[in-house]
């Protein structure tokens, strides 16, 4: 049925939920319309669709319309940028920037921002015997309320900082890079609340370590594993005939069986990992994210909902195998998603929902008489919906988000951890 | 089994690494694709054989348009200083194309053309 | 007879028609098939009791060693079917998967070419398609052309509307006989017509076709289920299970060994652990053993695609990129091979790969094979497929990540 | 147009190459034809990703082409950043203060014309609260896909200040009246932003003083060829590492035309090559309708050599 999609020019199928700029053709940068930003109403903004494109300018640099539709786009472009930062003064932050802590510290803080940003920190005034607690920004979130226009910063002096000069001095301070800082306020545009992963600071609040639960589906992997092994030691494994059917057992007469006694390649993430640890990685989790939808506690924050990583793409290459384990390590491991509800939305999948491939369940010869033995609970009690398995498969079961800087443009990837191992087909 | 590389044999015994993938593919042009007039030529800085034939513009054979295709398989490495001599020894053309072949008897044809070609509208 | 030229005689199925045909045809999922015996009381005791009197039929299928494509062929059209309809194993060389080729050179004669195979319709959608590109794209000229003159003439702006009653849709669009291709005054050669005579007396049309197997599957289909027997192609005597295993790795080695007939078998076999046999063999079997349909993936840019039950039954959902890890990078600088994706990708070429997919609504698995270590195991477990088990794998699923989509 | 031929000012920090004056931007875009890419957030646009606003930040590509081309020089944006002296900063508040003044009467008469055009102000704040209130007796709708709500007013919280207000901090009671307070974007309009002991006319002068580094190897080498020999060509382009390739390649203006290519450097003409490379980026050109570019550098000969990929339509 692929067939058709083999053909490089098949059109691109329609994909359920998503909009159709995600993986098509249209240009990402550059491909929003300036013109349709006067028209808005700034209180209430939409995006406009991405306004329609010429193939290629007439011979001459182009033609009149074409150079008078062009200078009209790039004037709403240029009146866009030429747009003042500015608050009400009832309404501004102020904070005073101090280079050698890369620390802006909050000397009036108003607004709704700093419910997710800044920690307070006690410090020694200067010239002074007693410590203080007071607030204080990272440098990204000076740098992001600068960019607001919700916070004016001066140097210690009383000269203000203008935006170009939070960019110059506060990054490249500590570990902010300006890939960093621009994920940062990419998803802080988009409303995510967005931590330091690793605090910075000893008083910056941690979320308390996660505990890792482990699922029913750990114990039924752990489970075949251990079946497998005893079916080596037992069966004299005769490793030029590996199938052995005897066909006086009812166990041995299914295509199953025959797929299980065939699944004795180490598989999965808890296989032993024989590779070297490299010395120094640019890949550590470096932001927590929380859903604008997530309760944030800023003095507790609760377990993120994504972990997200920084590179820089142009020096760097997508991680390793030993990268990606170690990532995987220092996150929960998550449950399988939940079949959805509706059938429709899963396409033209007939096999699909014809047989709903149950949770593995041991049938090869020594789980058959082991589960006789040490009476292993059967399948766990029928959930009231059963976990999809392909999506749980498109999930994976930990999950550590990537952030590809190059040059400004963003690309953000989410690896997940697979296991097939645990979702077979038969 | 000799008598499948028949039509190629010259060329396929003096480059025995890349027989394959010109197997593959002169037996696609000739019985799947029906171009005719296909021969095969030496592309000696490439090490191996060429195809040149009529391609099939339309059902009935009524257009045609002679091209020329150089096969590799997937698992070979190649360069632009490799491409540009399958140009030159082709006498220039304003296109090659590349036939790929994978151990599945697949392949893929992709049309690379020499300097800077805009898509069509 | 291949199943495309009976579908077409009876003009084609209907959907539900088509899948029951499909259910019925490819119903066993591996070349082994089991065949009950009539029901019984005898039966039923025997299986309450663990005791099958079901029996197990391999078939025997034949192919042929061919080393220069690094395949196993099947000339036997009835070994080809058996292979292809219980498990989809092979391909057909000239057709996109099963063999079909002579069915539809058959068809082309008795029809005359009115009734059109699969691969000739996909010919004829894609001319179209392409035919209404064509269409559109002078629309959408001529309609910038009249604003330009609207707007020199009397200085309005109009925008461009790309759709409308004037602008061809691909709802509205259809082929019409004058928007044939144009015919361009013919260049060709002039003997075409000798070289094709149309011959009411044709001759017997031989079957130019071929089953090929890669060594994974032949591998597969021969070590675990038993029912491949490979002819080495000089002698055309069986070989023997063992002279398969070494044979597939050495092909890899030196190609040029098994090619020439007067050579010698090398006298020793070098044996690695990054074999790219070896690899790919990991890689389909731990795919297989899970039940799914393995198929090269190279359309796609990818080593293979999954299928859940078959190619005939749904498109694949997961494309997988195969990535061999050394577990001592040593031993990739005294490799013999140049194995591909042993070093991390660039992000660019992530890019790339997971957005073809993605359009093509298939999930991105990096699947990772780890190459045991030279100083850890030694090579001599190579001569047996024991090795397997020093190998192992793991996925890593890929997906854009799109935080406008994850606010909830 | 005398004045654009000075050359524009590239403030380097961090290494990265950053526009701050708009008029810079116009000038780049419609005189040499090059874009960057804009990374800050547009101030009364703060809540979504499509339309960004200054700094442009510059490819290094784009950066060594405008030097070399002495279209611009470049500048270490940290050392221009002096400290202002005691009469400058008092002349800054001074204009600081008159502003505020001559706002708040303006701001008796004119509320919301100034707030529609700035950023918003209270009053704009609160009408929109209404709104979103009456909204919300309504029955429900979907929200907009790529925008988020504004925070409501009502959550705003008046956190006291931890410390007491340093000099340079308003106090909060001196003011009761609103008045906009600005924050600058470009330092170019700060009296101690002095660009004459910090500016370098060539990428050799600006390596030498540690500023600067691109290009330091052949795979940046041939990066700078490609981009400058495709802009040579009269091409706009912009990166492509969302397509699968190094850059985009458009006819025109990206902001009036779809790009035509996808451009790949390519190292060296004997740079190995994967074909599935070549599967890859002819399979991905046709179904963006965009032919795939091939970009050979040639470091000795100092030239570029293209090869289109397109699919064969057949197969």
């Amino acid at each position: 049925m692929d067939d058709a999609l083999e053909l490089p020019n098949a059109p691109p199928k329609p994909v359920q939920g998503d909009e159709p700029d995600e993986n098509s053709s249209g240009d990402e940068d550059s491909g929003a319309d300036w013109t349709k930003l006067s028209s808005l109403n700034i209180n209430r903004p939409i995006i406009p669709r991405r306004g329609e494109k010429e193939f290629e300018p007439a011979p001459g640099g182009g033609s009149g319309l074409q150079i008078h539709v062009l200078d009209r786009a790039r004037s709403a472009m240029f009146d866009a940028l030429r747009a003042t930062r500015s608050t009400s003064s009832k309404a501004m932050s102020y904070a005073v920037w101090y280079p050698s802590i890369a620390r802006a510290h909050v000397t009036l803080s108003r607004g709704i921002h700093f419910t997710s940003m800044g920690h307070s920190v006690p410090r020694k005034e200067e010239n002074e015997e007693k410590t203080t607690k007071r607030l204080e920004l990272l440098p990204e979130e000076a740098i992001y309320m600068i960019e607001r226009g919700a916070l004016f910063c001066t140097k210690a002096g009383g000269a203000p900082m203008s935006a170009q000069q939070a960019f110059s001095e506060m990054l490249g301070t500590e570990d902010m890079t300006l890939e960093k800082y621009q994920v940062y306020s990419y998803l802080k545009r988009l409303g995510y609340v967005v931590t330091r992963a690793t605090p910075p600071s000893p008083f910056y609040p941690v979320t308390p370590p996660s505990s890792t639960s482990s699922t029913p589906l750990r114990h039924q992997s752990l489970f075949s594993r251990f079946t497998f092994h005893l079916t080596k030691l037992f069966s004299r494994f005769n490793w030029w005939r590996p199938l052995c059917i005897n066909p006086w057992l009812r166990q041995h007469m299914s295509y199953e069986f025959i797929y299980k006694s065939l699944r004795f390649i180490p598989s999965g993430h808890n296989a032993p990992l024989h590779v070297k640890h490299t010395s120094a990685s640019p890949y550590k989790i470096f932001y927590h994210l929380y859903k604008p939808s997530t309760p944030f506690k800023k003095t507790s924050p609760p377990p993120p909902d994504f972990s997200v990583v920084v590179v820089d793409a142009r020096v760097t290459q997508m991680p390793t195998l030993r990268e990606l384990d170690d990532l995987f390590g220092e996150l929960p491991e998550l449950p399988p998603p939940l079949s959805r509800q509706r059938h429709p939305q899963q396409g033209p999948q007939p096999a699909r929902n014809q047989l709903p491939p149950a949770p593995p369940t041991p049938t090869t010869l020594w789980s058959w008489i082991s589960s006789w033995v040490f009476k292993e609970p059967e399948t766990p009690s029928p959930l009231p919906r059963r976990p999809n398995p392909f999506a749980a498969l498109k999930a994976g079961k930990r999950i550590v988000v990537i952030a590809a800087v190059d040059a400004g443009n963003i690309s953000f990837f989410r690896f997940g951890q697979g296991g097939f191992e645990d979702w077979p087909m038969m | 089994m000799q008598t499948h590389y028949s039509d190629i044999s010259s060329l396929s015994t003096k480059y025995p690494r890349t027989t394959g993938s010109l197997f593959l593919v002169y037996n696609d042009i000739v019985y799947s694709q029906l171009w005719t007039d296909v021969q095969v030529l030496d592309l000696e800085p490439c090490t191996r054989a060429a195809i040149r034939g009529c391609r099939r513009l339309n059902a009935n054979n009524t257009h045609t348009q002679i091209a020329n295709i150089v096969p590799c398989t997937l698992s070979e490495l190649v360069s632009l200083e490799w491409l540009d001599n399958a140009f030159v020894s082709l006498d220039d053309p304003p296109e090659v194309y590349l036939a790929i072949t994978s151990d599945d008897s697949s392949i893929v044809y992709y049309k690379i053309s020499r300097g800077i070609v805009k898509p069509p509208l | 007879m291949s199943l495309i030229g009976q579908k077409n005689k009876r003009g084609g199925f209907k959907g539900g028609a088509r899948r029951n045909e499909n259910n019925r045809i490819y119903v066993n999922p591996l070349p082994l098939v089991f065949t009950d015996p009539p029901r019984s009381r005898t039966k039923s005791i025997l299986s309450l009791l663990g005791i099958s009197l079901a029996s197990l039929e391999n078939p025997h299928c034949e192919g042929i060693l061919d080393v220069a494509t690094n395949s196993v062929w099947l000339t036997n059209t009835a070994h080809s079917m058996v292979l292809w309809r219980r498990g989809f194993f092979g391909k057909g060389n000239l057709s996109r998967s099963e063999p079909s080729w002579l069915a539809r050179q058959i068809n082309i004669r008795r029809t005359g070419g009115n009734q059109m195979t699969s691969e000739e319709l996909t010919a004829k959608r894609r001319a179209e398609r392409q035919q209404f590109k064509q269409d559109r794209a002078k629309a959408i000229q001529a309609a910038f052309a009249e604003a330009e003159v609207a707007f020199e003439t009397e200085g309005r702006v109009v925008k461009v509307a790309l759709s409308g009653p004037s602008i061809p849709s691909a709802a509205t669009w259809k082929p019409s006989e004058s928007a044939k291709p144009p015919s361009i005054p013919d260049q060709s050669t002039t003997s075409q017509d000798a070289d094709h005579p149309v011959d009411e007396e044709e001759p017997p049309l031989e079957d130019m076709e071929h089953l090929q197997l890669t060594f994974a599957e032949a591998w597969f289909l021969l070590w675990t289920m038993d029912c491949l027997t490979i002819l080495d192609a000089q002698t055309l005597e069986p070989m023997s299970i063992q002279q398969i295993w070494s044979t597939f790795q050495s092909i890899h080695l030196n190609p040029m060994l098994l090619l020439d007939p007067k050579s010698q078998p090398s006298p020793k076999l070098q044996l690695h652990f990054d074999n790219p046999f070896l690899i790919h063999y990991v890689a389909y079997h731990h795919y297989r053993s899970l039940g799914w349909v393995v198929k090269g993936g190279i359309k796609f840019c990818v080593d293979y695609l999954l299928y859940k039950r078959g190619p005939v039954f749904s498109h694949a959902e997961f494309a997988i990129v195969l990535c061999p890890v050394y577990e001592d990078e040593d031993d990739k600088t005294t490799s013999p091979f140049e194995l591909q994706n042993t070093s991390p990708f660039s992000w660019s070429w992530l890019s790339t790969i997971n957005r073809v997919n993605a359009t093509l609504q298939k999930t991105l698995i990096l699947t990772y094979i780890t190459i045991p270590a030279k100083s850890r195991i030694s090579p001599d477990v190579l001569s047996s497929p024991a090795c397997l088990s020093y190998y192992s794998v793991r996925e890593v699923v890929i997906r854009r990540f799109i935080p406008a989509r994850m606010r909830d | 147009m005398t004045t654009d031929s000075r050359p524009i000012p590239i403030r380097i920090a961090n290494q990265r190459a950053y526009i701050w004056d708009v008029d810079d931007i116009a000038v780049l875009r419609s005189q040499h034809r090059l874009c960057g890419i804009l990374a800050g957030t547009l101030p009364h646009l703060s809540q979504q990703n499509v339309f960004l606003g200054v700094p442009l930040l510059l490819m290094p590509e784009e950066v060594v082409l405008l030097v070399e081309k002495k279209f611009a020089v470049l500048v270490n944006d940290p050392n221009a950043h002096q400290a202002p002296t005691a009469p400058q900063l008092q002349k800054w508040e001074e204009e600081r203060d008159e502003f505020a003044k001559r706002h708040i009467v303006v701001n008796d008469t004119k509320i919301s014309q100034n707030a529609a055009t700035r950023s918003m102000s209270e009053d704009a704040m609160r009408k929109r609260k209404e709104r979103m209130e009456r909204k919300a007796a309504q029955p429900q709708q979907p929200p907009p896909v790529d925008m988020i709500p504004e925070e409501s007013p009502a959550e705003r919280t008046e956190a006291t200040p931890t410390t007491d207000s340093r000099p340079s901090t308003p106090s909060s009671n001196a003011i009761t009246v609103a008045y906009p307070v600005i924050i600058e974007s470009a330092s170019s309009t700060l009296e101690w932003y002095d660009t004459s002991a910090a500016t370098y006319n060539t990428i050799e002068a600006a390596q030498a003083a540690g500023i600067w580094s691109y290009p330091s190897n052949l795979s940046e080498r041939a990066r700078c060829g490609v981009f400058r020999g495709l802009w040579e060509q009269g091409y706009f382009l912009g990166g492509g590492i969302k397509f699968g390739g190094d850059y985009l390649v458009y006819p025109g203006d990206p902001l009036r035309f779809h790009s035509h290519f996808v451009a790949t450097v390519i190292e060296s003409p004997v740079a190995t090559l994967r074909p599935m490379e070549i599967v890859a980026h002819g399979r991905l050109g046709t179904a963006t309708k965009k032919s795939h570019l091939l970009c050979g550098w040639n470091d000795e000969k100092k030239d570029v050599s293209y090869l289109s990929i397109e699919w064969a339509g057949f197969g």
